[in-house]
């Protein structure tokens, strides 16, 4: 029961914090150590519930998903739609991600000198809504959680954002909101065919054959938007741009994933023959994302744009997990949305501690960081060798898995568009690489001085990220095995 | 053979011809004011068609509310806001045959629609005069049986009531233009 | 002995400690405690790794698999571990990395004294032995691959150590990337490799035959190729791999740009870590190369061209630590040489080949450090790589002439130091594995070797001092200690070792050949070319008549010294191939696409939208009149609609 | 007299309405249009009560709820009219539209 009432509480907090913080004076350091206290407890109870699920998942492994901890509430009766959370293991460890980002994104922005209260509270109802989308087994709660979280990312990158903000929130929210209605779309014809919002009901019935041939590539792509898979990648570098660094890391550690979640969640879990028929086609995009992505990196001296491509690249890493369609290249994609959270959240985080020393984000002007700012330049070359899949770090993990589960996929496309992903590392390798030695290395460009050193909140910040990168990297077996008795069902739903 | 037609049917001849005429004035004479009288003359036809149909209450109802109030406050307003008859706001001849030729298009359509319809020949009526009592309408308008009308009742009392405030409020003058 | 053997993870633990407690507490403000914690645990590892070795070959050579933890399951049999597998192969490599990492510790405590930043030196010259060692033990080739990234990466940390020089920079991020760059074909090898076999495993993959795969085929993509084939193929990729890491040509141009590190970093890398793990990789999956059809053969041409190559390049340097470079490469070549010379025939594996390889990994190891340390030691008395600057050092530095004259010796292949046996073998096994013209190559190699590194010895000791150095020189004995202790090893590992050597044997499938050609007149004619090589070299550069000034001229000779002296240009093709065709061609090709034709059609239809909105907004201006115009034309419409014989009626 | 003749009397109405709204100018002469057309569906609401419906009370009360909603709608629009008055100087439908962009 307890664990019940922890779950309802991770979503509802965030919007009682906001409530309570309304009186606080704007400015008041009280406000912010109030909302990373707050955050701060959901972080915990995260914790705890991925423990609790991984008790659970020890002593009575299941083929079938096994929800913990569920509620279910009549909501919406006019549409039958329920008020129906729970969590599985997938979920639970994609919302330990997401509280670490949005806890680490607080402290990101502890300096943050006007309207602290308002990007506070736009960010805990932001962290409401990925919990939210995390933990809704029915669609219709889902998808008003999904929602949510693309206004809000509107309003913060709007209002807190730098260099061309208002064209980076109008483009990243627009085309969210194009996958949103493809998503819509789908989800009403879910309904009308079958009757339920249930996400578990559904998953027991097999819908129509021509309606899932239909309905599959709507439903996967238009949550692809958000993972910014080929067509629909323009908005991530122009978005991520302009975001702040606690926006930029939540945008491509947890809402990039959200996509991902949802394309292995609901459409593949739901429509496995719609899949076995479209997914092969669909690698043709993700070839884009993971061979041309790099390349284009390659290209930019923006420090934002580099990361934005490399997670365009990284992402299509995870397509091709899914788009494999074998049980490990199901664990590798899930791995690697959680290792990727990680360091592109590092990725950000350090970014945007370089940007508020030098005022630039041009790499070619930068150099000799590394001499004055020694800390946050480690945690950025530890964020790019974890990029580039340097063993002992989570990327490297995650990667093996995608490759070897991908490489068990006998289709031919499959075959050669892994081929090719496997030897696109060195292309990361290159440009990760030069983007490190242009700005670290080499003489000091800017005089020290006008270096402040690095604060202890930063510290906390980037040791927080390298933790979880080592952790997952070194000791990757339990989460693998938590990953696959949420996996294990998609699969066998995929060969049924 | 027009001696055949009964009384009520000339009656009805006579005030429809008189409403439509009305009607066209109020609506094409250059006066704002004369426009506002000859809709009175359309409201009173309109009252004198309702007592035809067996609705007295309808009928009185409009004399009261239209005439008596809603013409009122519109010949009100024009006598707030403008001098009398020296404002006419000349509308161009091609804009005129446009809109004529639209409102034609409108009712040609419908009269089709209307005429093709033969369910609407009809000359009887079910209706008895209890029907149209003051009691009967009363009793409707406050029972909370299921055919009873006590819920609109009310909403529309409470409409009637945000109206008076909404129309203080937006008619008040701004503080601003007092200082 | 078994509970030696089952505290093996200390060969990790310690060089790992040593990396964590530097890098996280001592790297910053204790300089002195990092260089000493580092030097002791690096002691520790040597004395506990020469327990282990020795025990293991007194005990019967069997292998063992000391632990094995699972690391990450993946399918059924393919598991990843990280474990310890103690055979002849490992435990030699164990020994010997483990000995030469405790005298470049050693020695980088005199070295890097000067230095503000030498407690990150020791950090990351632990985190370089860890990796090595975590490499040389695997019982797996993931893990194999896992250390093998590892050892990249803090190469790539140690190269660019001073990384506010911006040669140093861009020499490590050369290094790393081509070797990323054939790590890609290698996991990839890997891959296909266990996709096949469905295990990591060295021993189930050394098991392998041919002949288990007949009839079944495997789909590569484009085209389905036999299983068999798709096997040879796999072995090739992961030689790939061991291309890149051991710099073979033409992938060779990082290792001698790699000597902007600083010199015990140059000499740890040179001589028994990173380099050697591509001979290693081979040697360790020597039975599955075995049956792979002309690998071997690809493996040897390779070595050989390598061999001859950078033996030429090596003759014209006049940067101390370039030549030593090219040295290695060419020795590398000759081990790749001898491992490719293993096979016989179609049918048959000749032993020697193998035996040889390892032989010259381990007394390479030696005086290959040596001649390094001895380099550095040169430059940190005259502050500068150029030969111009050295001369006349004999008087000043006694022992560290004394240490050179026996490491070139020993490289020149003169007896009895160690690298005459090893040498000697390959020779042999070259000739008699029947290639006459890789053995001629390899010993016209070995002429150059002597010609070349007696150059190095007569212009940086002989002769007169060309440079008057900043301060007086001496011997520091830090940095000569660890110069003498080699020369032990370099000494005697030769003719001790070589019987060990010979029993080194992998479990081949093929047969072993049989009916060799007798090859006793290899060693005289070896050492003949050798001496002929010294020779010539005191001839030109330490005779009365020589003048070195002359002979180091570069700018001055015909256009063929040129040619060799510039490396054959290829630092040069390599960086106009990296800017014209990956960065400016493909690069921007990619970018092009991205930013001209994909966003011009997202303009576009952005556009397209936007236009469509200005067309609706006018209509939504509030005209009154207008909306019921276009109320009454719907209308209008609706009544046509509604009038025409859609539905067919 | 039957619905029909009742029902084109009601359509002759409103298209002198619409004609009157397309062709003012003045805010209250549209007004007044708009009243008229009203004025034709409640003859419309009252006819069909009288001829078709089982529940003769009902329909006319429904005329009643139109004929009260007007009177709230003129109230608004009239108290607009005025504020804008006030504000313009001006009841010139043109000026408004000028005024808008």
């Amino acid at each position: 029961m307890f664990e019940k009432n922890l779950l309802n509480l991770l979503w509802i907090l965030p919007f009682l914090t906001v409530l309570f913080s309304i009186p606080i004076k704007e400015n008041s350091p009280n406000l912010k150590r109030f909302h990373l206290a707050s955050a701060g407890v959901v972080l915990l109870s995260s914790i705890y519930l991925l423990i609790q699920v991984f008790q659970n998942t020890i002593t009575n492994p299941s083929s079938q998903i096994q929800l913990l901890y569920e509620t279910k509430l009549n909501w919406l009766n006019a549409i039958s739609a329920k008020y129906f959370i729970g969590i599985d293991a997938l979920s639970s460890m994609m919302l330990v991600l997401a509280a670490i980002i949005i806890f680490t994104g607080i402290l990101a922005t502890w300096r943050l000198e006007k309207g602290q209260k308002v990007f506070l509270g736009f960010f805990q109802i932001l962290a409401a809504s990925v919990y939210g989308v995390f933990i809704s087994f029915d669609l219709v709660l889902f998808f008003v959680f999904y929602e949510m979280e693309a206004l809000c990312m509107y309003l913060l990158i709007a209002g807190y954002g730098s260099g061309n903000k208002d064209y980076g929130a109008k483009k990243l929210t627009l085309t969210l909101a194009i996958g949103s209605s493809m998503i819509l779309a789908v989800f009403l014809g879910i309904y009308a065919e079958t009757g339920t919002w249930n996400l578990i009901e559904l998953s027991k019935i097999a819908l129509p054959e021509s309606f899932q041939y239909y309905a599959f590539p709507i439903l996967f792509l238009g949550f692809a938007v958000s993972s910014s898979l080929f067509p629909f990648h323009f908005w991530s570098p122009a978005g991520h741009s302009a975001a702040p660094t606690a926006v930029s890391m939540f945008a491509a550690g947890v809402m990039m994933k959200m996509g991902a979640y949802g394309c292995l969640r609901i459409a593949i879990y739901l429509m496995p023959e719609g899949a076995k028929i479209w997914l092969p086609y669909l690698l043709i995009f993700i070839a884009f994302n993971v061979i041309i992505g790099p390349f284009i990196a390659m290209r930019h001296k923006d420090l934002k744009f580099i990361t934005a491509y490399s997670s365009i690249s990284h992402l299509g890493l995870i397509f091709l997990g899914l788009a494999a369609m074998t049980p490990l290249a199901f664990r590798g994609a899930a791995l690697q949305m959680i290792s990727h959270g990680f360091l592109t959240g590092l990725f950000f985080a350090t970014i945007g501690m370089i940007y508020s020393r030098t005022h630039t984000r041009d790499i070619t002007q930068m150099g000799g960081l590394m001499k004055a700012i020694p800390f946050i330049g480690v945690g950025f070359v530890i964020a790019g060798f974890a990029g580039l899949g340097l063993p002992g770090l989570s990327g490297f993990v995650a990667e093996a898995t995608i490759f070897i589960g991908s490489f068990e996929n006998p289709s031919p496309l499959c075959r050669v568009i892994t081929i090719l992903a496997i030897l696109s590392i060195t292309a990361t390798a290159i440009y990760i690489l030069r983007c490190a030695n242009k700005m670290l290395h080499g003489p000091l460009v800017i005089s020290k001085e006008l270096l402040p050193k690095t604060l202890p909140e930063e510290k906390f910040i980037i040791v927080s990220y390298v933790i979880c990168l080592i952790i997952l990297g070194i000791f990757p077996m339990p989460f693998a095995k938590l990953l696959d008795s949420s996996i294990y069902p998609i699969y066998m739903n995929l060969i049924r | 053979m027009i001696f055949n037609i009964p009384f009520s049917d000339i009656l009805f001849y006579i005030v429809a011809v008189f409403m439509i005429f009305a009607a066209l004035l109020a609506v094409v004479s250059k006066n704002i004011l004369r426009n506002a009288i000859f809709l009175i003359a359309t409201f009173i036809g309109t009252a004198v068609l309702y007592l035809m149909l067996q609705a007295e209450f309808m009928a009185m109802a409009q004399i009261m509310l239209y005439v008596g109030g809603v013409v009122v406050f519109i010949i009100f307003a024009i006598l707030l806001t403008s001098r009398l008859g020296e404002d006419y706001l000349s509308t161009p001849k091609s804009q005129k045959i446009g809109a004529l030729f639209l409102a034609m298009t409108f009712l040609a359509i419908t009269l089709n629609f209307l005429i093709q319809n033969s369910n609407l020949l009809k000359n009887v009526s079910n209706a008895t005069p209890a029907d149209s009592s003051l009691s009967a309408y009363g009793i409707r308008l406050l029972s909370y049986a299921p055919d009873g009308f006590l819920l609109p009742f009310e909403i529309i009392s409470i409409l009637l009531f945000m109206t008076l405030v909404i129309a203080i409020t937006i008619a008040k003058k701004d503080d601003k233009e007092e200082k | 002995m078994n509970n030696l053997i089952s505290h093996s993870y200390l060969i990790l633990l310690l060089p790992l400690l040593s990396f964590i407690i530097n890098g996280l507490f001592l790297c910053f403000r204790h300089r002195k405690m990092a260089a000493i914690l580092s030097t002791s645990l690096s002691f520790l590892g040597a004395v506990f790794a020469t327990i282990i070795s020795v025990n293991f070959f007194i005990s019967g050579a069997k292998p063992i698999l000391a632990f094995n933890y699972e690391f990450l399951p993946f399918t059924g049999t393919l598991v990843a571990t990280i474990g310890c597998l103690l055979d002849s192969l490992s435990a030699m490599m164990i020994l010997t990395v483990s000995l030469i990492s405790f005298a470049v510790h050693i020695y980088s405590i005199g070295y890097m004294e000067s230095d503000q930043a030498s407690g990150r030196f020791f950090a990351l010259l632990s985190l370089f032995v860890f990796s090595m060692l975590g490499l040389v033990i695997a019982p797996n080739i993931f893990q194999t691959f896992i250390f093998w990234e590892l050892v990249g990466v803090s190469s790539y940390l140690l190269i660019g150590f001073w990384y506010d020089r911006p040669s140093a920079v861009s020499a490590s991020k050369q290094a790393f990337i081509l070797t990323r760059f054939a790590d890609s074909f290698f996991l990839l090898g890997i891959i296909l490799l266990s996709y096949i076999t469905k295990s990591f495993v060295f021993s189930d993959i050394n098991a392998l035959r041919l002949e288990n795969f007949a009839g079944q085929m495997i789909s590569l993509g484009i085209i389905e190729i036999p299983t068999s084939d798709a096997l040879i193929f796999s072995t090739l990729l992961i030689f790939i791999g061991g291309w890149g890491k051991s710099a073979m040509f033409p992938l060779h141009i990082w290792l001698p740009n790699a000597m902007e590190g600083p010199t015990p970093v140059s000499s740890i890398i040179h001589s028994a870590t990173m380099v050697v793990a591509g001979v290693y990789l081979v040697a360790r999956l020597f039975p599955l190369f075995a049956i792979s059809g002309n690998v071997l053969e690809i493996v040897m041409i390779v070595g050989a061209f390598t061999m001859v190559f950078a033996a030429v390049i090596a003759c014209t340097q006049k940067d101390i630590k370039r030549i030593l470079a090219y040295s290695t490469l060419s020795q590398l070549g000759y081990m790749m040489l001898a491992l490719g010379s293993a096979r016989v025939a179609d049918s048959s594996i000749h032993i020697l080949g193998y035996s040889a390889a390892t032989f010259h990994i381990f007394t390479h190891a030696f005086f290959k450090c040596m001649l390094f340390l001895i380099a550095g030691a040169l430059i940190h008395q005259v502050h500068s790589n150029d030969l111009n600057a050295m001369g006349g050092l004999r008087k000043k530095m006694p022992w560290t002439y004394a240490a050179s004259l026996i490491a070139c010796l020993a490289i020149a292949g003169i007896p009895p130091f160690s690298g005459f046996y090893s040498k000697d073998e390959i020779l042999i096994s070259a000739y008699q594995a029947g290639h006459p013209i890789i053995f001629a190559c390899a010993l016209f190699t070995s002429f150059l070797t002597a010609f070349y590194m007696f150059r190095l010895f007569f212009l940086a000791f002989h002769g007169k001092m060309r440079s008057i150095p900043k301060h007086p020189v001496h011997e520091s004995l830090l940095m000569t200690l660890p110069i003498l202790l080699l020369t032990i090893p370099t000494l005697f590992s030769g003719f001790l070792f070589k019987g060990i050597f010979h029993n080194f044997s992998p479990e081949v499938p093929l047969s072993l050949a049989k009916n060799l050609p007798s090859a006793t007149f290899i060693p005289p004619l070896a050492i003949t070319f050798s001496v002929l090589g010294i020779l010539l070299s005191f001839l030109f550069y330490a005779s009365k008549k020589s003048n070195p000034a002359k002979a180091l001229d570069s700018d001055n000779r015909n256009a063929f010294y040129k040619i060799i002296y510039h490396k054959f240009y290829f630092d040069e093709i390599y960086y106009a191939f990296v800017r014209q065709f990956i960065l400016g061609g493909l690069a921007s090709f990619a970018r092009f696409f991205e930013e001209k034709i994909f966003g011009t059609l997202v303009t576009f239809a952005t556009t397209l939208i936007q236009k469509m909105g200005v067309l609706v907004r006018k209509a939504h201006a509030g005209s009154l009149p207008f909306y019921i115009a276009i109320m009454i034309i719907g209308l209008l419409f609706w009544y046509f609609a509604s009038n025409l014989p859609l539905q067919g009626a | 007299m039957t619905l029909l003749h009742c029902l084109i009397l009601a359509f002759i109405l409103f298209s002198i309405g619409i004609y009157g709204v397309l062709t003012n100018r003045h805010l209250i002469g549209m007004l007044i249009s708009i009243e008229i057309m009203l004025n034709a569906a409640n003859i419309n609401f009252v006819a069909f009560a009288y001829f078709k419906a089982q529940d003769p009370t009902a329909g006319t009360l429904f005329s009643i709820f139109s004929i009260a909603i007007t009177a709230c709608e003129m109230a608004v629009a009239l108290a607009i009219l005025i504020a804008m008055y006030r504000k313009h100087h001006s009841l010139d439908v043109n000026n408004q539209e000028k005024n808008h962009e």
